[in-house]
């Protein structure tokens, strides 16, 4: 057998990760199809990409990037430094589509010093840009190919893109003509399938090689068990965390704030809800990130401490609000669970299941909610408790600058330092409800092997896939 | 041998008792009558005879077809006789065919379900039999369907069916009680053709003793589920033995004196009254056309007159009393109550004036009001009804005037019979005392007894109130006795009007004369009888 | 016929004109937008007006009906907001699986009831009857997505006879696809199945009751042959307005099974369009699933015209 | 009465018995959480287990009885209070610009492919309970207003209609004195069919996550919520699963049976 059929859980729009938030093109696309200057490692770390190396200059506002030669498009077309500009500069221009715009708003200008090198100038120095362009949102495209990448996308990838019968898969087939170390498979097929039972039965009837970020956390004893079968449980980028509308009343009482924390049992919230999948957080911080410190001690389940601060706060008799949540079932049943802890301490919590879409005009610009549950997925974002326009609208200066004197500094030790500091600040301030850092859950046939466990970025990274003999 | 011969059937349904020691015979050639009263069980005689009767039906006795006895044989050896040697046509012609089978395949099909013939000979036949039934070959092609033809056309059909095989013994169910007086006749003749050609002997089963006497060569009376009379025809009529049988005559026949009406002065006025039915366009664009159901009529009626109205079905004698009544408007011409228009805006006073009895006694009811709140319904149109005991007092004394009892305003109406109904239906219309009263085939549904009590009512009433009324009717003989003054309406059109008498002694126009001429008439039995 | 085919056609554009009006402004009052669904939460404000300005939202709402209409008129459908293809083909791709499965569902739910409505007519209050109409009540009370799930269970889990759901593609072969669309279309037949019989069997009865089945009886038809001959298209006028109710349902209500099945089918696009508020979609899906169901019922009475001749004569 | 009819109201009284009694009592509070306790199979504690959340779900469908027939109830209200009225106006205007106006827009409800309007609905307004009782309870009024016509006009060809007529009643006073009355059983009939679909639909909706909102139970979405679960804990998916079963069964063998006793002629529209 050379070839694998996938399943994940939501079908990509369109196939241009660089024009849409939606992590399902990631998948599918990412180091597959797509490459950028800088990826990601199944590890987390960032290793180069299309730039075999780069020098960075000591202020850190210049880089420049070398380039591998005889890299080519799926089209033939040769990738040389003016795509690099192209894309780098499609990405952060006026009328840029680009999810992510941000990654690229310290970048002052991109230039071809020759077809292999290309310099990039920042207007500020920023530690993350190497982290930053690692990003599917970030990745090569080619000026040729760029109208139709919607729906024929055309990268530097080990796959090219082959076919997509909507609504049902898309496949890839193998690059011949690739520059690095090709890809084992000779083609790949990613199957949709969203309802989490569909998914359970599609597996079980080897209709599937794998399924990527499983659904169902409650199956997955039963792969496990079943020989023919291996579960790979690893970390993801994703905080889940019970939001508060900090400047809503009464969250814009700290002790209100406090004492939703103590009300939450984490542990029970991922036992009934994950089926034991998680790792506990206190903090809005990934337990697998080298800067990460224990502060769920600070939040511990403390029902009478949650009630003793209400009174306190001078709500003893309890107070009503909302508990928006959005589709995934982390959040759904998560919300049943948490609004039934809240309920414990007097917390009355209606449940209000919205869409994506809802949620996103309601709770996340509309700033119209008391709490909702969410996972944030993108890869070390504390850095958005330093918006105050954020929905949960945080406004604490003193964070503010630390994120700031965070992007200039290049220090790993003083990063390590600040980073610490900031996991801190927002616990003791108990901005949201930390809930549990979400697990990669994924299910193979047992003979496949070279599937990341982890999923540092939302990625089915097939390069070094294969079957076992 | 006798060709059919019943002796001592007798039939329960469940619990039910339904025919006893039932006998009677039928020779080749011969025509029997069977009558009797609705109920009386006439219909299931013949339907034993089919062997189609319900699962539940239990039966004892004796039917012997040629010698073969009936009751004993199979289902399969039934299958083989119905259609082969028993044909039989009933009494509903409308719905007694299939629609959505050619009137060809299906006068084939009781050849070919027999095997009598091969295919195309059963088609060329099925063609023979339709001409000798009047259905000529030009007109009445073998693909056409029922609903493309009258009713006495589709009986023709029916007939065709049943004597396709020729069969022995031919059973006909009231074969011509759904058609007009002028169709019936037509029917009969044919009937009694056939009968005479294929020396087949001929059940005919029907509550209308002028045709019996008229057609059968025996009649059977029937009551309660028992023969209690038979003989030849002329036996019979001219000495009967059995009061009930004596009874049925009389009452077919039975005549109402009226009270002289008082010197005419106009109540009801019509003048080239117009009413116009929209027909589906044609086509899209064309323009709407209509069907004229009432043409330019023009009459009078008197106070304390008594009027007559027949015309054969579909004529438009109901359309006629449906725009008198101010329930559809009329494309032209104007009617006058007592010199106020009719409208279909209603006018409390026309309506307090005017009330109407119809056919249907028991469809004539909501079912789920007591009698009190049905006869006091016209109510609606005083300014102020009586209420409380005048109220009652008012239910009661109309309840005794149609020889009902007050306590009968308490039932609902299915716990009276037929006739009782009527009487109802009567006391609704009479309690607001109206000026004139409309009969649409008010005593048309009744049995011939129960219909001689009503006629003798109305008299009654005219005595009591002095009525006027417009009876409409199809059945001359009824309008000959309870009219003054009769019109006679075809197509829409009045074609003749003259006192009753003088209608039916000397009618002047055709159509009158083709419908007196149609309608069977019993034979004075005035000695007879006596 | 051609006077009423043609009143039927012009009642048929009002209700489609009525109809389109309808759905265009209840689903453009429909909370949330395309633009920042796509664009996810980390977008700036302006790239989302960017992308809105991109996908033709910025302009008002009457121009976008009107050119949605017109386009409709003109046989183009639009682009679809998230998946930057013409609507009218992802339509066609999704029919080639919805329209198979309603007509494969409805053969099998015809194919069911017919004899099982026949046999309890036939042996109308004995042991037989009572069999079927019990499976009848029954099959008539089990949601389908549950018996769906019972399905998988043990056809596809268990006994591995057919694959847990998806479709295999019409380029694999007939067979392969419609072994594909099996399970599916059994869920989907089943509780049809039992209503359609219990319609077959009270409209036969009908009609055994009818005055013309004992003319034919009395010709010397035995009661089957009554029944098949004479009943049989007599009964079929109800039976033919279920069937043709049953097949809208089938097609536009099959979303729940496609779901389970994970069927790339038309309920399926229309729930995604929904939630990432792909409106142009969700419009012209509701607007062909309108247009189905009102030809469907034209097809249907003229179906009637056919095993009626009554209604023939109606020039 | 037939032994459909008592088997049908045997089993509907049943099912409201249930939820009535869940207004004073159940066995346990069921919204209480146990999850170390979750996933038991029906035992002397729990008499149908828990579910996945430790609730006992016993409480949770004696509660959800409670949801499902006041879903279905309240829609078939709106359906037969909507409807009825429209079908007699249509009756009593045959012909007219006003019954063509409502019978065009009746059939065009029924061309609308009901659950992607639900889904519509949910998605302009939000999930929940109003909202599915509004989108089945839209889609019951064109089935009333049409049979109520269809029994209406044939009514209004029946003599004593004429005779009210003549009695100078107008169509109004006609059409709520004694067309009412007459077609109240087959209304009744078909109400309990109405019913027993929407029992159905209101589980199709909850089942795609449309219906009722937690905390309160829906059997639907005990349904949606035991799916994953049934090759482990199959009770999950059996306990609301029959209980939608036995609660349409029920009603349906009523309205069966409702019929052949009320009125044996009456025609059904389904
Ligand atoms: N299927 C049946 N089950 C039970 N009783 C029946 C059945 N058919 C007829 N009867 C009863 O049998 C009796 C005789 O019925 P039958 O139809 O023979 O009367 P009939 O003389 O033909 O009357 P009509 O002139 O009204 O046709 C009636 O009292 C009728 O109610
Ligand atoms: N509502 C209507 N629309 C169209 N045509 C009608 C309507 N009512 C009656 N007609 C037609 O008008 C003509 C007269 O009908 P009408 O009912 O007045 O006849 P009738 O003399 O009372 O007959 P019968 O003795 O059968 O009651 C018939 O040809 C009938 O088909
Ligand atoms: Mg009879
Ligand atoms: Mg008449």
């Amino acid at each position: 057998k050379d070839s694998v059929t996938i399943g994940m859980q939501l079908e990509p729009p369109h196939l241009d990760p660089t024009s849409a938030a939606a992590g399902a093109i990631d998948q599918v696309l990412y180091s597959n199809v797509f490459e950028g200057l800088t990826r990601f490692m199944g590890d987390g770390s960032v290793v180069p990409g299309l730039a075999k190396s780069w020098e960075i200059s000591a202020d850190g506002l210049s880089y420049t990037f070398h380039l591998n030669q005889g890299v080519t498009f799926h089209d033939g077309t040769t990738m040389d430094a003016e795509d690099v500009k192209f894309s780098l500069d499609r990405a952060r221009a006026e009328d840029s589509t680009n999810a992510q715009k941000a990654l690229f708003a310290d970048i002052a200008s991109v230039d071809v010093v020759d077809p292999a090198t290309v310099k990039v100038t920042l207007s500020k120095a920023n530690g993350n840009m190497l982290f930053n362009l690692a990003w599917g949102d970030a990745v090569i495209v080619a000026p040729e190919s760029i109208d139709d990448i919607k729906t024929a996308p055309v990268g530097t990838g080990a796959f090219k893109f082959s076919g997509w019968v909507q609504g049902d898969s898309i496949s890839l087939e193998k690059n011949a003509d690739y520059w690095g170390t090709p890809a084992v498979l000779d083609g790949a097929t990613f199957k949709f399938i969203s309802d989490p039972t569909a998914a359970f039965a599609a597996v079980m009837a080897e209709d599937l090689d794998a399924f990527s970020a499983f659904p169902a956390p409650e199956n997955l004893p039963q792969f496990d068990a079943d020989p023919r079968f291996q579960v790979l449980v690893g970390s993801t980028e994703g905080e889940t965390i019970l939001s508060t509308n900090n400047l809503k009343a009464p969250f814009d009482d700290i002790r209100v704030r406090q004492a939703l924390a103590h009300a939450i049992d984490r542990q029970a919230i991922i036992d009934g809800a994950m089926f034991g999948y998680g790792t506990p957080i206190g903090s809005h911080f990934a337990p697998h990130h080298p800067a990460y410190v224990d502060l769920t001690g600070q939040s511990a389940y403390d029902p009478e401490r949650a009630k003793a601060l209400l009174a306190e706060a001078g709500l003893a008799d309890g107070f009503k609000t909302t508990l928006h949540l959005p589709p995934p079932s982390y959040a759904r049943r998560g919300g049943e669970i948490v609004a039934a802890q809240l309920a414990q301490v007097g917390i009355e919590a209606e449940i209000i299941n919205v869409e994506w879409a809802q949620w996103l005009e309601t709770v996340f610009r509309g700033k119209d909610f008391g709490l909702t549950i969410v996972s944030h997925t993108e890869p070390m974002d504390i850095g958005i408790y330093a918006r105050p326009d954020y929905y949960f609208q945080y406004d604490n200066p003193e964070f503010q600058e630390l994120m700031t004197s965070l992007n200039a500094t290049t220090d790993p030790d003083q990063r390590m330092a600040m980073l610490k500091q900031a996991q801190e600040t927002i616990a003791n301030d108990y901005v949201n409800g930390y809930l549990f850092q979400m697990a990669s859950l994924s299910v193979a046939k047992a003979d496949l092997q070279g599937l990341w466990a982890n999923a540092p970025t939302q990625a089915i990274d097939l390069t070094a896939v294969s079957w076992a003999d | 041998m006798t060709l059919l011969d019943i002796s001592n059937l007798s039939l329960r349904i469940g619990t039910h008792k339904i025919l006893k020691e039932v006998s009677l015979s039928v020779q080749a050639g011969e025509i029997v009558a069977i009558t009797g009263e609705s109920g009386s069980g006439k219909s299931l005689t013949a339907f034993t005879v089919m062997g189609l009767l319900p699962d539940t039906a239990n039966t004892s006795g004796q039917i012997t077809l040629s010698g073969t006895n009936l009751l004993s044989q199979s289902e399969a050896q039934m299958c083989g006789l119905r259609g082969h040697s028993i044909g039989m046509v009933f009494q509903e012609p409308m719905t007694a065919l299939n629609p959505v089978k050619t009137i060809g395949d299906q006068v084939m099909e009781t050849i070919l379900i027999h095997k009598a013939l091969p295919p195309d000979q059963a088609r060329a036949r099925a063609r023979e039999l339709l001409d000798r039934v009047g259905l000529p070959a030009d007109r009445f092609p073998l693909g056409r369907f029922p609903h493309e033809l009258s009713g006495g056309q589709r009986q023709r059909v029916v007939i065709a069916m049943a004597i396709a095989l020729r069969p022995k013994l031919l059973i006909a169910d009231e074969p011509t009680t759904a058609l007009d007086v002028t169709t019936q006749a037509q029917i009969l003749e044919l009937l009694r053709d056939l009968v005479r050609e294929f020396d087949m002997g001929l059940m005919i089963i029907t509550h209308d003793l002028a045709v019996v006497a008229d057609l059968a060569d025996r009649i059977v009376v029937m009551r309660h589920g028992e023969v209690v009379e038979t003989g030849t025809t002329q036996e019979l009529l001219h000495n009967m033995q059995h009061p009930y049988t004596k009874m049925l005559f009389a009452a077919s026949n039975h005549q109402v004196t009226l009270p002289e009406p008082p010197a005419p002065s106009p109540l009801l006025e019509i003048k080239g009254a117009v009413r116009d039915y929209p027909l589906p366009r044609k086509s899209l664009f064309a323009k709407p056309e209509y069907f004229r159901a009432v043409k330019d009529v023009s009459f009078t009626l008197y106070r304390g007159e008594r009027l007559g109205l027949v015309g054969e079905s579909g004529c438009g004698k109901s359309t006629l009393t449906r725009a008198i009544l101010g329930l559809e408007p009329l494309q032209g011409g104007e009617i006058s109550l007592d010199g106020m228009a009719i409208t279909t805006t209603q006018n409390p006073e026309i309506r307090r004036r005017m009330q109407v009895v119809f056919q249907d006694p028991f469809g004539s009811f909501n079912p789920r009001h007591r009698v009190d709140r049905l006869i006091t319904e016209p109510f609606y149109t005083l300014t102020d009804p009586p209420t409380g005991s005048a109220r009652s007092d008012l239910i009661a004394e109309t309840l005794r005037a149609v020889g009902l009892q007050p306590e009968d305003a308490q039932k609902y109406v299915h716990q009276f019979s037929g006739g009782q109904r009527q009487r109802i239906a009567i006391a609704r219309a009479l309690i607001t005392r109206p000026e004139l009263i409309l009969f649409d085939e008010a005593v048309s549904a009744l049995d011939v007894s129960v219909r001689a009590q009503i006629l003798d009512l109305l008299a009654e009433l005219c005595e009591a109130y002095g009525l006027s009324y417009l009876f409409i009717s199809h059945d001359l003989s009824v309008v000959r006795t309870i009219t003054d003054r009769c019109l006679v309406m075809q197509k829409g059109e009045i074609v003749e009007a003259a006192p009753t008498e003088e209608i039916f002694a000397e009618p002047k126009h055709p159509y009158t004369r083709a419908l007196i001429a149609a309608a069977p008439q019993l034979p004075d039995l005035a000695q007879g009888a006596a | 016929m051609i006077r009423y085919a043609l009143k039927r056609g012009l009642s048929l554009v009002i209700s489609l004109a009525v109809a389109s009006l309808v759905i265009f402004f209840v689903i453009e009052i429909a909370p949330g937008d395309p633009a920042s669904f796509m664009l996810g939460i980390n977008a700036e404000p302006e790239t989302v007006a960017a992308l809105r300005t991109e996908l033709g939202l910025d302009q008002s709402k009457l121009q976008r009906y009107l050119a949605w209409v017109g386009g409709l008129l003109s046989g183009d459908f639009g682009m679809s907001y998230t998946y930057r293809t013409p609507v009218a083909g992802m339509i066609a791709d999704r029919l080639w699986v919805s329209l198979p499965l309603a007509l494969y569902a409805l053969a099998l739910s015809t194919l069911i009831a017919f004899p099982a409505g026949i046999y309890a007519a036939a042996r109308r209050g004995k042991a037989g009857d009572m069999a079927v109409m019990g499976a009848t009540q029954l099959g008539v009370a089990v949601p389908n997505f549950w018996f769906a799930m019972i399905l998988v269970l043990i056809f596809a889990i268990n006994l591995r006879w057919f694959g847990a759901g998806g479709f295999a593609g019409w380029d694999k072969g007939f067979g392969a696809a419609i072994h594909s669309l099996t399970l599916p279309a059994i869920a989907l037949a089943l509780p049809q199945a039992a209503i359609l019989a219990r319609v077959m069997r009270s409209s036969l009865l009908d009609i055994l009751g009818e005055d013309f089945m004992r003319t034919a009886r009395a010709k010397g038809l035995t009661r089957r042959q009554a029944l098949w001959r004479h009943g049989l298209r007599n009964a079929m006028i109800p039976v033919l307005t279920i069937i043709g109710l049953q097949f809208s349902f089938l097609l536009a209500g099959a979303i729940i099974i496609e779901q389970v099945f994970f069927l790339p089918g038309l309920g399926r696009l229309v729930f995604q369009a929904i939630s990432s508020r792909d409106l142009i979609v969700v419009e012209s899906v509701v607007m062909i699933l309108v247009f189905a169901v009102i030809t469907v019922n034209f097809l249907v009475d003229l179906a009637y015209a056919l095993v009626d001749p009554r209604l023939r004569s109606r020039t | 009465m037939s032994r459909n009819l008592f088997l049908g109201c045997l089993l509907s009284s049943l099912v409201v018995l249930a939820a009535l009694v869940s207004f004073v009592w159940t066995p346990f509070d069921h919204t209480a959480m146990d999850i170390p306790a979750k996933l038991q199979q029906p035992n002397g504690t729990h008499w149908l287990g828990t579910d996945h959340f430790g609730r006992d779900i016993f409480s949770m469908i004696m509660v959800g009885a409670r949801t499902s027939i006041a879903v279905a109830l309240v829609a078939v209200g709106i359906g037969m209070g909507l409807g009825v009225p429209l079908g007699l106006a249509a009756a009593a205007n045959k012909g007219s610009w006003l019954d063509e106006i409502i019978m065009r827009a009746n059939d065009l409800v029924f061309a609308f492919p009901s659950l992607v309007i639900a889904i519509l609905i949910t998605a302009i307004f939000g999930a929940g309970a109003i909202n599915a009782i509004a989108a089945i309870g839209i889609f019951n009024i064109p089935v009333f207003a049409r049979i109520t016509r269809g029994a209406a006009l044939s009514l209004w060809e029946r003599e004593f209609i004429l005779a009210a007529r003549v009695s100078g009643k107008g169509a109004a006073r006609i059409s709520g004195e004694h067309i009412l009355p007459n077609i109240a059983n087959l209304l009744i009939v078909q109400g309990t069919i109405q019913f027993s679909l929407g029992i159905l639909a209101e589980a199709g909706l909850s089942y795609v996550g449309l219906g009722a909102q937690p905390p309160t139970p829906s059997w639907g979405r005990m349904l949606a919520d035991a799916q994953t679960m049934v090759s482990f804990a199959p009770h999950l998916a059996l306990i609301p699963g029959s209980a939608i079963v036995i609660t349409v069964l029920g009603l349906n063998l009523m309205g069966d049976g409702l019929r052949d006793w009320l009125d044996p002629k009456l025609r059904l529209a389904r």
